[in-house]
């Protein structure tokens, strides 16, 4: 069976194919009617932003309607086909999975054991030798198609396939009015693929290309609703600064490639532990740049501009891909590498300092927002923030214990969001709901769940993970630093405290206290189908009982720690940085009441604030500090400032190639960067017209005009022709004279 | 003072100037062509000189080729002369510049 | 230095071509306007004759005795080369002439008659191995020339044509003549091959070397090479198109014969003197021609000017004398360039309707849809102009950059090079012409002389172009033994 | 096989269509289209047909020219008709026969007058073509070289869109003005090995244009030498590439072009001059090509054009000039790998020329068969298209996602071999290079938002009809090759290897014995630390 592992990732590309054909042979059908009638062409025209029901599209409010009114749409055509593709080659990826992990052992794997499976040579690159200052072996340089599963990709595909397919069941609910259905689960197919291919790729290379993938899928999900130019740029969006993480992730693989002379993780990996010295001077710019790739795909700081963008795509797809899949696989690549960046303490310190930041930056973001889906985005970002936070402070397996444990809760909150925005029929601003836990009793009751878990109430599943980062982040010594442990953990405590604030305060105004919107629309207000919140029962349920794998101060209890730690390769020499060593049992236990402290703290807040205060304190504060709410809500205002610098600023000297864009969203260095790049390439093209190819038609024109000198000196006079040739004779023979 | 072959050579170096620039600045265009049997008769004389100073008979051969053909020239030019002055009723070898550029 | 009955033998082309030119011009009393075209078939029938006689005069083993007549004359194979050049050319302008003669309101047995007497005058000059014989030659076919191009003595522009050609042509043949009169007596010769014997490289005087540049700006006219080429747009233009297409190819290539004969043999140590010079004027040749061109709408000025750069190019291989390419490329280029710029006017002739209409290039709007195989062979025509392979074109432009770099002359083979370039331009707006715009679709009246003329240039362009192993190796042995 | 071997086959390849020319020519009347177009059809498949058994007789192991025809042309000259090819012609006399049928089936509907002239043109442009590949005579190559421009000058010219007589000379004039100059540098050649010039002694050897000869007869050339040549062959090539300063021709001739233009100009003609310098520049010159300043002047200039033309597209509001601009970007790519210098940078580079070809053809394909339908290519006329044609949307989408370099498609698997390449020799290179994979997906993505997302708001796009099947049998052989290299490029990098590797080892590459760079003064990686003095590094294997 675990020779089968390629089964895992083809079921899902299979799925693709079949939907994705499935798709086109259908509505291919569809646009030769239309073309048929052409009468119907212009009600064809009108209907085809296609109304979607959720939340996506706040101008629907009434659709509610089209929720319960199937008749409203033409029918989906091939619709149980493609629900069944869709969501039984999920479901087989995730039995195959399972079935490879037990075939391996979970036992051996936590021993070590890797099982690759090489399907063929896939690139080979000749013999090859990096010269300059890299001097990697001379030799012959390739890379194969080849699946690897070890304890880290054993976690991830269990996990991913898992969640992945509790959301492909929960989309059947959620997206089965949407008329291009079937497209919908080709692409999140298509995600389950390279999402698997991504942890299952045997070397960096394979990895890109999931990587890649995963970032085109989520182009395409984002996309979904293509109509609408909000959601076409932010898919674009999300792509191209992807491709800017991108952009230090490849450079970051040809670094190693020409280090290594191989991609492959189980050459490269021991190489760079067995010879740390040799490596260790030229892996810091290496890891910088897979961090860059980190960065992009996983939403940190300078980069995470695109993924509160993202939740223009339906829910489902936030829920997969931008909070429990996707977005993580920048610390599973980080993980992956952990020899490498153990080999460079600079690199972890930009690590920690990075995630550190950004999930205290995107936390206070989260306290003033007010679309539930953006909140959400928010606390992914500020979480992921926290995953890296591990991972800089060397706790490679905390980082990914989080990994798993915010995939259960954070797409349960998501699936829970899109419950409820299914429910109020399209809308997604938390001042319009209010009191909705009676209406929606299932939802209400998984999404306080998750919630809980997030805030790190003990004994669920939030609650050991972020407690490993916390402590990992107080016991962490920079050696050029030695007081940014504590610095780090002190900011992840805040952020702790913030994120149970900001969650119960969603809670509250979402679920408790009166319904603020329409009696009309309080009337259509109904739980969702059984194929939704079966899902978020299964997820509610792992976000209670997710964290019990790493129970910490308990023999035995850290499961996961030990299934994991075979990644955590020994270093060959002693000067390495090591991981961070295992605290005292009194200071764990001193640092978990705190974290259980600032938890109750943020709870209790908001508890006050605004489920018993209506909100008045925080209206107060708001008033009391004008300038610091306004700047919370307006997202520091980073766009506002780049907007007059690059946007005026170019708008009124490049004049009209400054096309609209959104103007209103945080990001800033991409925004700017996108302007100053539209300027620069104005100037590209302004120069190729008009100075390379000027000066083309410039020589043309000055020997033009020269000619027409020459032309007027054919006078049609025989005898000035006899001068200019008596002058001739005369410059023949001083020619003569000059260079006899 | 003797005469040299010098001698010979300026006169119809000269002789060779002057129907050179009558070429060039007469407007007539039968003075154009006697100014060109100038220039002829005074490579003539070159060759005559020439002949005499070298006793070599060839030049004074030439010179007869070059008399004959000077001949030729001259019809073909009245000729000319004849057909430009039907068409524009002038000699002016100015006014035919109907083709330039 | 007797004179051997053979020598007349040897001369009979030349001897039958004149007897046929009075023949013609008798023989033009009597015959009335209506059956002129009688005498297009006669003037190709007498040409065929000296063909044979040509090739009869090829097979003498008489011919290796060296100059004949005293030494006026030499019959090697670099003059029957020219000879037999001189004699297409001839072939094709009576072709090309026939419709056009017919049409015309003059008499046209002495149309031929000049004809034929400027190829007469053609043939000695590239027999001429003597000053005096060549200077007699020269006269001969620029007197006929001048003749010719006012033709049309009716037509201002004809006769303004004539009258300029004339001043000129006899304002430069006596500086070519004073030349000659200073070569002749500062060395006491008049024979190529004693000239040479005499004027060993330590004799170099600045009187001869006036005499050697007045004899090369007297030939620099007859070529048209700047600064000597004014004469040429305005004459092409004025003159009859057929008379064009006989000047730019007959007597270019017959003042290239005494040029290379007289370079060659008589004057080769005086190179350092006239290399730089002609280096000079072929650049500013090929460069002036080229560019003057772009600016043409008309036809016939345009081709006026594209001779201009073609005259630069050749001068190109006149710098190689000294290596293996650079006479053969001379050769090689003289040929495919009578066939295609032949060619290439005699489809300006085709298109005129009478006298002067194929003035400008919109002339030849839509001719691909009017008449697709004449669009296709001008197209041939004028890649071959502009060198592009695989046309005789190209091969011969080969030949003269390669002379060119050999000779140490890389500047100039990168300036003509270039230049060639360049020339793309003005040829291939006929080609836009003819190809991309409609015109009007008017029937084109056909003529089999005409067309015959076409197919001879087209068949020599192309096989030049693809198989030129036999043409070259043949031309190789027309280069002139240094005697 | 063996028959193969003795058979003239790449003579036959490169005549096939040239006598279906003549037929077209000589037999079939203008009248009968539809006579005209199958016949056409069918030569072009005819010659793929018979271009394909190359693929499998041809020997991978065997270095150099395979299948060669030589009889002497010109024998006073040394000119000889010398047919051969390697690993690298292979690929790309494929790839012509393959771009030829298509090109040639695509124009069935979008060509309405003087029908017989352009197949004939197409077909003797195909000739051309795979004359230019298969030559090993410099000679012969530079006939081949020039006369290739005139079909192509015709088809711009007749066919094309409203600028095309400007885009038409402009190209012409470019690429030949480019290539005379590497005339000269070819009678240079020649007289080096014959008899000498310009001061410098010649070899004496019998005359020859020989390709093979010639090559190593350059390459043992002094340095100086070989500069002054590399230059004289460099603007033929750089020209017809097209490099950076050099590319202003480009999206002239692409813009006006007629769409099967379009696809044989970007996917084999822009191919001659990356394969000039493949061929020609590296293995002949290598003194030059390692001169720093050189090679500097080269990446530098590949660069350029790589950023440069990436944001010039970004602005662009013609699609096809957009699409023109991304393949100055592209073969920038090409280049950056050939002068990469290395077995990963040549290889990437060659196979990038095959990706461009499929992926770039495939796009111009694909904007022909909207401007067919709408005679408009300005990007601002269309929008919402992926609501009414979603199968054009599907291939547009596979074809900008091939041609930006995604993973699992063609164009990433020569972006990451060239940029690897790079990257070994030099971190900036590769650095720089990276920027134009973060704008190809910026600019595409972004074609690919305006056409086919938002609002179907143009009435007049409407009612356009999807793909026909006739289209889609024109884009699905290029979405399965696309595939297939993105999938499993082994066989192309088995064809390419041999002859790579002679081109690098030409250049003193890497072979299997490394030679030292320790003491070279590189640019690599900026270490972190100190910089340790050529620590030697342990093989990983």
């Amino acid at each position: 069976m675990k020779d089968l592992l390629w089964l895992v990732p083809l079921f899902p590309l299979a799925g693709f194919l079949v939907n994705g054909v499935l798709y086109l042979i259908s509505h291919r059908t569809r646009g030769e009617a239309a073309d048929a009638h052409g009468s119907q062409g212009a009600p064809a025209l009108a209907a085809a932003p296609a109304p979607s029901v959720h939340g996506e599209n706040p101008a629907h409010t009434h659709a509610g309607s089209s929720a319960h009114d199937p008749a409203g749409h033409s029918p989906i055509p091939l619709k149980t086909a493609h629900t069944v593709v869709g969501t039984v080659s999920v479901g087989l990826s995730c039995v195959f999975a399972f079935l490879a992990i037990l075939d391996v052992g979970i036992g051996r794997l936590s021993e070590g054991a890797a099982h690759v499976v090489t399907l063929y040579r896939w690139l080979p690159l000749g013999v090859n030798q990096a010269v300059g200052q890299v001097h990697g072996p001379a030799g012959e340089w390739f890379v194969d198609a080849a699946f690897r599963l070890d304890s880290l990709s054993a976690l991830m595909i269990a996990f991913v396939t898992f969640v992945g397919f509790l959301i492909h069941v929960y989309s059947v609910g959620y997206m089965g009015h949407e008329e291009g259905y079937g497209r919908y689960f080709a692409y999140l197919n298509l995600f389950m693929f390279s999402m698997l291919l991504l942890v299952l790729g045997a070397n960096f290379l394979l990895l890109f290309v999931g990587w890649e993938g995963v970032g085109l899928c989520s182009y395409l999900l984002i996309g979904y609703f293509y109509d609408r130019d909000a959601a076409a740029d932010a898919g674009k969006k999300a792509f191209v600064v992807n491709r800017i993480g991108d952009f230090g992730f490849i450079l970051g693989i040809f670094g190693i490639f020409s280090l290594f002379g191989s991609l492959d993780f189980g050459k490269v990996f021991p190489a760079a532990a067995a010879h740390p010295s040799a490596y260790a001077p030229y892996l810091t710019l290496v890891c910088l740049c897979l961090f860059v790739g980190a960065c992009g795909k996983s939403a940190q700081f300078p980069l995470y501009v695109w993924l509160p963008d993202a939740m223009a795509g339906p829910t489902p797809v936030s829920a997969l891909i931008h909070a429990a899949t996707m977005v993580t696989a920048g610390v599973y690549m980080v993980a992956r590498c952990n020899v490498l960046f153990r080999l460079s303490p600079d690199a972890l310190l930009v690590v920690a300092v990075v995630g550190g930041f950004t999930a205290l930056f995107a936390a206070t973001i989260g306290v003033a927002q007010n679309d539930i889906k953006k909140v959400l985005a928010y606390s992914t970002v500020s979480q992921l923030g926290y995953m890296f936070l591990a991972c800089g402070v060397g706790a490679f397996v905390a980082g990914m214990f989080h990994v798993m444990t915010h995939a259960f809760f954070k797409a349960c909150l998501f699936l829970g969001s899109g419950s409820v925005i299914h429910a109020l029929g399209g809308e997604q601003d938390i001042r319009k709901m209010g009191g909705l836990a009676s209406k929606i009793p299932v939802t209400y009751r998984t999404f306080l769940v998750a919630t809980l878990a997030i805030a790190g109430v003990p004994l669920l599943a939030g609650f050991f993970s972020k407690d490993a980062i916390l402590a990992a982040a107080f016991e962490a010594h920079f050696a050029s630093a030695p007081w940014l442990g504590r610095v780090l953990w002190a900011a992840a405590l805040f952020t702790a405290g913030l994120t149970a604030f900001y969650m119960l305060r969603l809670v509250s105004l979402t679920f408790w206290g009166k319904f603020r919107g329409g009696t009309e629309q309080e009337a259509q207000i109904h739980e969702s189908p059984r194929s939704m919140t079966v899902p978020l029962i299964v997820l509610a349920f792992l976000s209670v009982v997710g964290g019990y794998v790493g129970i910490p101060m308990v023999r035995g209890g850290d499961r996961i720690g030990e299934f994991l730690h075979p990644i955590l390769l020994p270093l060959a020499g002693a000067g390495a940085h090591t991981a961070a060593h295992e605290a005292a049992a009194s200071t764990e236990a001193l640092l978990m009441a705190a974290s259980v402290a600032a938890a109750a703290i943020g709870l209790a807040l908001a508890y006050v604030w605004y489920a018993k205060g209506e909100g008045a304190v925080p209206a107060r504060i708001a008033a009391r500090f004008p300038g610091v709410y306004r700047a919370v809500s307006n997202k520091y205002y980073v766009d506002e400032a780049y907007d007059s610098v690059f946007v005026q600023g170019l708008a009124k000297g490049g004049g009209r190639f400054l096309w609209d864009f959104d103007a209103t969203v945080v990001d800033g260095a991409v925004n700017g960067t996108r302007h100053v790049t539209v300027g620069l390439s104005w100037l590209s093209s302004f120069f190729d017209q008009y100075v390379v190819d000027g000066l083309v038609n410039g020589v043309a024109n000055t020997l033009q005009a020269g000619f027409r000198g020459f032309r007027r000196a054919q006078t049609g006079r025989v005898q000035n022709y006899a001068l200019v040739m008596g002058g001739g004779l005369f410059c023949l023979v001083a020619v003569y004279l000059l260079f006899r | 003072m003797t005469i040299t072959i010098n001698h010979f050579l300026i006169l119809s170096f000269l002789l060779f100037a002057i129907g050179f620039f009558g070429v060039l600045v007469r407007r007539n265009f039968l003075t154009v062509l006697m100014s060109i049997e100038l220039m002829l008769n005074a490579v003539n004389i070159n060759f005559i000189a020439f002949s005499r100073r070298l006793s070599d008979l060839t030049g004074q051969v030439f010179s007869v080729f070059v008399i004959t053909i000077a001949a030729g020239e001259a019809a073909i030019g009245l000729a000319l002369t004849i057909s430009l002055f039907r068409q524009r009723k002038t000699l002016n070898v100015e006014e035919a510049n109907t083709m330039k550029g | 230095m007797k004179v051997q009955a053979t020598d007349w033998l040897l001369l009979s082309p030349e001897l039958f071509l004149t007897a046929a030119g009075m023949i013609l011009l008798a023989s033009s009393v009597f015959v009335g306007k209506a059956k002129e075209e009688l005498f297009g078939f006669l003037s190709v029938l007498m040409l065929g004759i000296t063909g044979v006689l040509l090739v009869f005069v090829s097979t003498m083993p008489e011919r290796a005795h060296g100059p004949i007549l005293g030494g006026m004359f030499v019959v090697d194979n670099f003059a029957l080369f020219f000879k037999f050049l001189v004699l297409l050319a001839m072939v094709l302008t009576v072709l090309a002439s026939v419709r056009f003669v017919g049409e015309a309101p003059y008499p046209g047995g002495e149309y031929y008659a000049l004809v034929v007497f400027s190829g007469v005058g053609m043939f000695f000059m590239a027999s001429g191995s003597n000053l005096i014989s060549i200077y007699v030659a020269l006269e001969l076919m620029a007197l006929a020339s001048y003749v010719l191009a006012g033709y049309f003595k009716g037509e201002i522009k004809s006769t303004e044509a004539a009258l300029k050609y004339f001043i000129l042509g006899a304002f430069s043949s006596a500086v070519l003549l004073y030349g000659l009169s200073l070569v002749y007596g500062l060395g006491g010769k008049m024979g190529l091959a004693d000239l040479a014997r005499l004027y060993t490289g330590t004799q170099r005087t600045n009187a001869i070397a006036l005499g050697i540049l007045m004899i090369l700006a007297g030939l620099l006219f007859k070529i048209a090479a700047v600064p000597f080429h004014l004469w040429t747009p305005d004459v092409y233009e004025g003159s009859p198109t057929p008379v064009t297409a006989f000047f730019s190819v007959g007597p270019k290539v017959a003042a290239y014969a005494i040029f290379a004969r007289i370079f060659y043999v008589a004057f080769p140590k005086f190179q350092a003197d006239w290399g730089l010079i002609v280096a000079l004027v072929a650049a500013a040749t090929m460069i002036w021609g080229n560019l003057a061109a772009l600016l043409q709408t008309n036809v016939k000025r345009m081709f006026a000017y594209s001779s201009i750069a073609h005259a630069g190019y050749a001068l190109l291989g006149v710098l190689g004398f000294q290596t293996k390419f650079g006479m053969w490329g001379v050769l090689v280029y003289l040929l495919a360039y009578t066939l295609m710029n032949f060619g290439a006017f005699a489809l300006i002739i085709f298109l005129e309707a009478k006298g002067y209409a194929a003035e400008s290039v919109s002339d030849f709007d839509g001719l691909a849809k009017r008449n697709m195989p004449a669009a296709v062979v001008m197209l041939l025509f004028l890649l071959s102009l502009a060198g592009i392979p695989p046309t005789a074109g190209f091969i011969g432009k080969y030949y003269l950059f390669t002379a060119a770099m050999d000779a140490g002359y890389a500047w100039l083979a990168i300036i003509a090079v270039l230049a060639s370039a360049v020339s793309l331009f003005y040829y291939f707006r006929i080609a836009a012409a003819m190809f991309f715009t409609d015109g009007v679709s008017a029937k084109i009246p056909v003529s089999y002389a005409l067309t015959a003329a076409v197919i001879i240039c087209a068949v020599g362009t192309l096989v030049i172009g693809v198989a030129p192993e036999s043409v070259l190796d043949v031309l190789h042995r027309c280069v002139p033994s240094k005697y | 096989m063996n028959t193969l071997q003795q058979l003239p086959i790449l003579s036959i390849i490169a005549y096939i269509p040239l006598a279906g020319a003549l037929i077209i020519m000589f037999l079939i009347p203008k009248e009968k289209t539809g006579a005209i177009k199958a016949f056409a059809t069918a030569v072009a498949a005819l010659d793929l047909a018979v271009s394909l058994p190359l693929w499998f007789s041809f020997d991978r192991a065997k270095a150099g020219y395979q299948f060669v025809e030589r009889i002497p042309w010109i024998p006073s000259l040394g000119v000889d008709y010398h047919f051969g090819i390697d690993g690298i012609t292979l690929l790309l006399i494929l790839l012509t026969t393959f771009i030829g049928v298509i090109a040639i089936y695509s124009s069935f509907s979008a060509i309405a007058e003087r029908q017989k002239e352009y197949y004939i043109l197409l077909l003797l442009l195909q000739t051309f073509m795979i004359g230019t590949f298969c030559c090993l005579d410099f000679f012969l190559f530079y006939v081949f070289w020039e006369i290739m421009l005139v079909p192509m000058y015709f088809l711009i010219g007749v066919w094309g869109g409203q600028r095309r007589l400007y885009a038409a000379i402009k190209f012409f004039l470019y690429t030949l003005a480019g290539s005379v100059l590497m005339l000269l540098g070819i009678i240079a050649l020649y007289f080096y090995n014959t008899t000498g010039f310009l001061g410098y002694k010649g070899l004496g050897h019998a005359a020859t244009f020989s390709v093979p000869k010639l090559t190593a007869v350059a390459a043992a050339m002094p340095p100086e030498l070989q500069v002054w040549l590399f230059f004289a062959f460099f603007f033929g090539f750089a020209i017809k590439v097209p490099m950076f300063p050099f590319h202003t021709w480009l999206p002239d001739a692409h813009t006006e072009a007629p769409t099967a233009g379009s696809v044989i100009l970007a996917a084999v003609l822009l191919k001659m001059g990356t394969y000039g310098f493949v061929r020609f520049s590296l293995p002949m010159f290598p003194e030059a090509v390692k001169t720093p300043w050189v090679i500097g002047t080269m990446v530098f200039l590949a660069i350029v054009g790589i950023v440069y033309g990436a944001m010039v597209t970004l602005v662009q509001k013609d699609m096809k000039k957009l699409i023109a601009y991304s393949s100055v970007s592209h073969l920038g790519f090409v280049m950056l790998g050939i002068f990469a210098l290395n077995m990963a940078g040549v290889q990437g580079g060659v196979l990038q020329m095959i990706n461009h070809g499929i992926s770039t053809g495939a796009l111009f394909l694909l904007v022909g068969v909207v401007y067919e339908r709408r005679h408009t290519r300005m990007i601002a006329e269309y929008g919402g298209l992926a609501r009414q044609m979603p199968i054009y949307a599907t291939y547009f989408l596979i074809m900008a996602l091939s041609s930006m370099g995604l993973p699992l498609l063609n164009g990433f698997i020569g972006e990451f071999s060239i940029l690897q390449g790079a990257f070994a020799k030099n971190f900036w290179w590769a650095l720089f290079a990276c920027t134009g994979i973060v704008l190809g997906a910026a600019y595409l993505l972004w074609l690919y938002q305006r056409v086919f997302f938002g609002e179907l708001s143009n009435p007049a796009n409407a009612k356009l009809p999807d793909l026909s099947f006739r289209e889609q049998l024109t884009l699905a052989p290029l979405v399965v090759l696309a595939l297939w290299i993105g999938l499993y490029p082994k066989p192309f990098f088995d064809v390419l290897r041999v002859p790579s590797e002679n081109i690098v080892r030409s250049v003193g590459g890497a072979t299997m014995t490394p030679p030292a760079y320790a003491g070279a003064p590189g640019t690599g990686i900026p270490a972190a630390g100190d910089l340790a003095p050529a620590a030697p590094v342990p093989a990983v294997r």
